[in-house]
């Protein structure tokens, strides 16, 4: 229950001034009838006069027979603000593409508010819904609540995580394919790995249709699936004349950004040489009325990244460099089996997939998996002289 | 009534505007009619209108059913979040389009966020939930976008410009990867409580999480605990993740650092890391007027030299480095070269140099 | 007779041309008469002209009284060797050019090597002289020089193509900047000669030499030696370099192996690195045909698909490595994925790609 | 002796044909009157029908009061090959740019007939007049009779190493500064350092003068000395008239090669974004008649590089982005005091300069030498967020 006088927070009430939308005023409208709200609005107070944080390790908590979904959370001041001694998150899984009707938000918040703070992250940075702050006793009644309204947990821990996906086909003209019914079609097929962490570490994969990756599935996705076409660029020479006409300056601002060096603009006509072409998308996402993907659509599959502890940071690597459209989901599913086993039987405790590549080697891993090198893996070839040849290839 | 488990996420298909489920794969191209105002047109000739809103991410029931009767109101119920956390509501009436934007002003949620524009700042939990934190993430977003929200609402750099803040070096979110990245840091290595330690924490796999080998076990007062030596620790504070015991907090040392050039795409040049641009700055809470004048002063930098389509980090790779530091005044140190694993790589081993400041 | 130490090389300036001492330091322009004529323009006025001939850098000195002779014959006496070990003979009168060319022709020294040319082979000792090589360096470029040499003589590549020849992993000359690249290679480990060992090396020494700490003690026949792990030789030789007990020599699994893509200067891109082309070809005196018909092979494919001023590796950056294994046949294999230090940032961390061959 | 028959040797005859010039035909001359020669082809033929070498360790051989200059060898079949049984190299140190006149010449040729092989190396890989396989007992006299001639040992060992340099302003109008004075004083500065080995492992300076580095300093010196010039590329409108007349394709060849990307030609006129010019000197290569460097000349300091032996091969790196051209000398000796002193208490054995850098780190060589850090020593700021911050900055 709230206490009769809500606590000063200077500092804070400063952040509700300015411009940009106000957290703070966020919290105090959940404070409003919310006593958990209402404690972390102080315990953050504290943190700002204190300049440190106050949360402390979490425990293991979380729902009947799920070991993920779930981030346990306690103050360290637990008698100050008894609120929020217990402040656990739900990682609410969101429908693909964060795609809602006002009705499916209506339930969501319902929910949470019979059950938790009233607060969320819209969305957390993997993709779900965060329900920021729930009391121990509290978190199987949400879940139970959740999956009757046919929503679920995501992942957390050493387990496969939500995956996202750009919004692709469903508005975007450049998806070079279905990037939120693969992303559905995966989350469903590996509820178990999700919800009963089976990992030596955490596995994300995203999707996004096309170069411009706008899930960031590059840099932040153990498994990145990203949209790519194999044939020509589809030109419309009038729509490209439009663009010229109306001032864009297409040899300098496409053509001389162009990394294929494969444009030329003669101040008429646009030529691409497209077997130089690299599929950036610049061309494109300068003339989109001109210029669109090929039609022989598919996807790349890249491997590895993740954020730098401890090693340092990793972007994904290809891994297969084309796959056509209606091969993607079960080109997948197979490499996942296989990738799977192969970092169970070699990774270490809390090694991402990424860090036991570059351990063992890409060589090792690609006979590991069963795939075949090729060049386009490498950004180059080796420049190291230092050669381990395999017994089989000496006499 | 059994328990449902394992049921997965709803359906996308139940949540999409009919027009977008009729021309679903069949875009033929969009245009920008407004900044935060988008109008994609398909195949068939359909369009669908997206209205754009700058969200704090941290939202209450209350907000969020507000945006839902906002939907309910000019979209049909329609609406979706983005990749970083803005709003969008699907109209297909564009009469809806100008109500609908000022609605959204007038309950606070600014409308932009597309093309050439500074977009949400992507961030993390800080001192609202995690127990990492080296700062707070929404309160540096707050005071931040306070200032730089006017390239929120006009498209007005050169190209995109993507800002992430992460409280710790776990750097939740493609902070690694942003145009400017703001991060939590710690300057000190762990204050070792060594009467809970014993209890609360394995000696081996806290002397193994090191990935520098800092920890080594020792006796203190008779009792098997650990200690640091203090040169080899780099604050990663990987320790404190598998023990508690070992405290990184420190609100004098503990602070922010800049990192600036990364991006994820793939448009003209290959995805890049950010690099460090202002190895520290004071955690100076509320408004953290350290932080959000270093990356203003950024920002104008960019937006004054930069070319047209020239993200951050390609700019700086045209330009050169030295330029950089020249132009926004900061101090290039010590800490600016990298001395982990692929150090020497960083190291400039050409002799291409602007030599004229 | 005092002994004389420490005097150093004679001073150059005693052997300079007396026209190139009237001008050094204020040359205006250079211009290629021929290939391996230049002609270089003195603020002045003056002319000074350069007959450049290849040498196969082995010479008698029987060779070097010709060479002596025909400098007093055409060139008052002036001559120098390049960097790359041709021969340039220094002209005041333009009117020697021709019969200095005659001569050298005739003396069996191919006049040429100048701008977009291959130039001498820059190689290493072999089995001339060196107890590290893995094979030799002279036989080689002589048999490759044969097949090559209308390229050194005409300058009809896109760029310049530098070649070199090591012997050993030791790489002595710029073997790992060098657009192509022969590297002699060893493809076993050691084997141990535990009889001499004892004698012959220190055991804790030895040990510490091998980077990959692939040898450990061992006891063989009741005495002290070393024995190898297998899996972990890199067959870098370094513990042959420090006990010569560690015989790396293997007639059936030495071999070389091709790099290529490297360039030194700084003109249009940094200096790079070689790249691995071709992981092993077999050791086969006297003609290599195997190395011979690789190289020659590279550099048609080169020659026929680079633009102008392309350096080698220049152009398989722009169309990309995946093109240069498809345009010349050559198999890329596992050997050509990196496996070193810095590996992962040799992996191709983008989509940029072409995906058509 | 030479035995009176010549051993056959059908595999090197071989290699007596074809055009290019055959040193097979060099060691056959040589051993017209040399035994050693003699033996050296067949003790080659050897190896050639055997696939190895046959050269054994050399031990420590050289001449009185020098620690260097001289590479010792022994045949391991010297029953077969007895004159060839010592066949030990000294290295001379050759004028700086390689510059003789004939009579120079053959005074070497005459001293090393009289002592060893009569086969020389014009010249080794490092510079040096490479007079190749000498019995010991004839190395001081060659030696005696070199030092009589003027000439001197050049470096071997873990000592400095014979320098050497581009041709510089002695016949190349882009020279930055005196490559060949330069390298001379640094010569005869360091003879001690060059004749008793001193230092952990070896060390290597070269001295090109421009960034066309005709002398490969950059790959394989630890100390490379690159001329480069500070203002504006000086222009001569009328000569590059003169060459696109002549058909050169500026636009396409010469700016858009340009990786300042700061040139650009209107097809009349061009003109040069000098502040962004990156000094690569492509242009000025394409149109020597038309573009000069400029007139504030000096060079650009770089440490580091080495062969792949073992941690792997190392490009110079950026040290000082530039020195004036009366400085070059004074800072460059300056340095290596500096240099040598940090490499004398931190380097361990056989461990190069540039190893030693990647080891401790720049920033504490930086410290170590007394240099300030500067934005040019980076190809890029660090991208890795582990920073050791140093006490004195923090609290
Ligand atoms: C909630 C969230 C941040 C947010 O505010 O959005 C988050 C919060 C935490 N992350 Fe994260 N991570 C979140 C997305 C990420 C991302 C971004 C992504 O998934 O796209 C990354 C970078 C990508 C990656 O995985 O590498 C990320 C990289 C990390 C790491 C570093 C992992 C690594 O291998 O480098 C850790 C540390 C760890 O695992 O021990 C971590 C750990 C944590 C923990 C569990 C703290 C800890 O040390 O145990 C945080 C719990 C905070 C709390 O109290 O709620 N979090 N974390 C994000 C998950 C929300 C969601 O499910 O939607
Ligand atoms: C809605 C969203 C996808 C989603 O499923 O949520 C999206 C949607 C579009 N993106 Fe994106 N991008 C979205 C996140 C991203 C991200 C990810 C991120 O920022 O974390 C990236 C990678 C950013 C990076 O490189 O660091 C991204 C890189 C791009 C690019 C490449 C920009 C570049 O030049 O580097 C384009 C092309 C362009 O804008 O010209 C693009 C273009 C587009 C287009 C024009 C595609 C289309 O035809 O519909 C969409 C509207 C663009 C706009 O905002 O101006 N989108 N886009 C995301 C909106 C985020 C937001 O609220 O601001
Ligand atoms: C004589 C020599 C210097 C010396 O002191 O001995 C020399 C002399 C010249 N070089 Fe060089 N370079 C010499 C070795 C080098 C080297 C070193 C090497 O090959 O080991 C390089 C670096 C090669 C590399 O990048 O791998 C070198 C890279 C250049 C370049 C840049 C070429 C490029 O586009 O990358 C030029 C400019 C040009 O040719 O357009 C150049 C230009 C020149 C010019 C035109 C300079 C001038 O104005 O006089 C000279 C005649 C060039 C020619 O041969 O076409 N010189 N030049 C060397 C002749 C070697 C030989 O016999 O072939
Ligand atoms: C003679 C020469 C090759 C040639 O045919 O020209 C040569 C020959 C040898 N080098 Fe070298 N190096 C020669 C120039 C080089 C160069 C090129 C240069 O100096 O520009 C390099 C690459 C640059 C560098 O220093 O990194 C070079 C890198 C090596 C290395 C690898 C060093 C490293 O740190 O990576 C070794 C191995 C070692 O030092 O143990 C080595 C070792 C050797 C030894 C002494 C063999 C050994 O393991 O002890 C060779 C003696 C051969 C012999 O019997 O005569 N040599 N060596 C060159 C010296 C001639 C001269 O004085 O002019
Ligand atoms: S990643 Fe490509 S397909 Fe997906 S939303 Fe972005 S631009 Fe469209
Ligand atoms: S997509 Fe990129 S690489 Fe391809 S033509 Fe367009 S700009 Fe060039
Ligand atoms: S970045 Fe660090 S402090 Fe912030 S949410 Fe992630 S783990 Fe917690
Ligand atoms: S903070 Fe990191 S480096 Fe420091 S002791 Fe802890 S684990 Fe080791
Ligand atoms: S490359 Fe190796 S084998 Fe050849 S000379 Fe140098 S050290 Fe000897
Ligand atoms: S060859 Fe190299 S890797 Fe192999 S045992 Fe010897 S030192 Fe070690
Ligand atoms: S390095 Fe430069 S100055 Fe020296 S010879 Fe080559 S082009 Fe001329
Ligand atoms: S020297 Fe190189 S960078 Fe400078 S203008 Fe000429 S081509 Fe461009």
């Amino acid at each position: 229950m709230p206490e009769d006088q809500p606590k000063p927070t200077p500092l804070l009430d400063e952040l509700e001034t300015g411009p940009w939308p106000s957290f703070v005023t966020e919290i105090k409208r959940a404070a409003e009838n919310n006593p958990a709200s209402a404690d972390l609005l102080g315990l953050l107070e504290r943190s700002y006069q204190d300049r440190k944080g106050h949360w402390k390790h979490g425990g293991i908590v979380g729902v009947r027979g799920y070991g993920s979904g779930v981030i346990g959370r306690y103050n360290d001041i637990p008698d100050e603000f008894p609120n929020v001694a217990q402040f656990h998150t739900l990682r609410v899984n969101h429908p693909s593409g964060w795609f809602y009707t006002s009705d499916a938000l209506r339930t969501l918040a319902d929910i949470w508010e019979r059950h938790g703070s009233g607060l969320t992250n819209l969305h957390g940075a993997t993709g779900d819904i965060i329900l920021l702050g729930a009391r121990t006793d509290q978190l199987e009644a949400t879940f139970q609540d959740l999956t009757a309204a046919g929503f679920d947990l995501g992942g957390s821990g050493s387990a496969m995580r939500t995956p996202s996906c750009c919004v692709g086909q469903a508005r975007c003209e450049w998806a070079c394919f279905d990037t939120m019914k693969f992303c559905n079609n995966l989350t469903q097929a590996y509820q178990d790995e999700m919800h009963r962490p089976p990992f030596p570490y955490k596995f994300k994969v995203k999707a996004s249709g096309c170069p411009n990756d706008c899930v960031a599935a590059i840099a932040r996705a153990d498994l990145s699936i990203i949209g790519i076409w194999k044939d020509d660029i589809r030109q419309d020479d009038a729509a490209v004349a439009e663009y010229a006409a109306a001032g864009l300056d297409i040899a300098r601002d496409v053509c001389a950004r162009c990394p294929g060096q494969c444009m030329e603009w003669t101040g008429a006509h646009l030529t691409i040489d497209n077997r130089d072409c690299k599929r950036c998308m610049h061309c494109i996402n300068v003339m989109p009325k001109a210029l669109r993907p090929g039609v022989e659509r598919g996807a790349a599959i890249l491997i590895g990244a993740k954020a730098p502890i401890v090693q340092g940071a990793l972007l994904s690597s290809v891994l297969v460099p084309f796959v056509p459209e209606a091969e993607i989901e079960a080109t997948v599913r197979e490499l996942l089996a296989r990738i799977w086993e192969f970092w169970d039987e070699y990774g270490k405790n809390r090694e991402r997939i990424g860090e036991l590549i570059q351990r063992v080697g890409m060589a090792a891993f690609l006979d590991g998996i069963g795939l075949e090198p090729r060049p386009e893996m490498v950004a180059f070839p080796r420049d190291n002289p230092f050669v381990f040849f395999q017994k089989e290839d000496t006499k | 009534m059994t328990r449902i488990t394992d049921i997965g996420p709803p359906h996308y298909e139940k949540f999409l505007h009919p027009l977008i489920k009729r021309n679903y794969g069949h875009w033929l191209y969009h245009e920008t009619l407004a900044p935060g105002v988008l109008c994609h047109v398909a195949e068939s000739g359909e369009r669908i209108y997206t209205v754009r809103a700058g969200s704090p991410r941290l939202l209450s029931v209350s907000t969020i059913r507000r945006f839902a009767d906002l939907a309910d109101q000019y979209s049909g119920g329609y609406l979706r979040f983005t990749s970083r956390h803005n709003i969008e509501f699907l109209l297909d009436n564009p009469a809806n389009i100008e109500p609908l934007k000022r609605a959204l002003n007038e309950a606070g949620f600014p409308v932009g966020g597309t093309n050439n524009s500074i977009s949400n700042v992507v961030h993390t939990q800080g001192w609202i939930h995690c127990h990492s934190a080296a700062t707070d993430a929404s309160g540096i977003v707050k005071a931040l976008m306070d200032r730089l929200h006017p390239h929120f609402t006009r498209e007005d750099l050169p190209a995109k410009l993507r800002v992430a803040v992460a409280c710790c070096v776990n750097m939740c979110g493609a902070v690694h990867c942003s145009d400017i990245a703001i991060l939590g840091i710690h300057r000190k290595p762990p204050q070792i409580r060594h009467d809970t330690l014993r209890k609360a924490c394995e000696i081996p796999t806290l002397i193994a999480s090191c990935p520098t080998g800092a920890i080594r076990p020792a006796v203190v007062d008779g009792k098997r605990t650990v200690d640091v030596i203090e040169e080899q620790c780099m604050y990663c504070s990987n320790c404190f993740t598998v023990c508690a015991a070992m405290q990184m907090n420190d609100p004098e040392n503990d602070g922010l650092s800049i990192w600036v050039g990364g991006k994820v795409s793939n448009a003209r040049s290959e995805p890049k890391f950010s690099k460090l641009a202002i190895p520290f700055l004071p955690n100076n809470p509320p408004r953290w007027p350290e932080v959000v004048s270093a990356v203003a002063n950024i920002v104008d930098v960019y937006a004054r030299h930069a070319r047209r389509f020239e993200r951050l980090g390609e700019w700086t790779e045209r330009v050169g480095w030295p330029r950089f530091f020249e132009l926004t005044g900061i101090p290039f140190t010590r800490y600016h070269i990298d001395d982990f694993r692929y150090a020497g790589l960083s190291y400039a081993r050409s002799t291409h140099m602007r030599l004229r400041p």
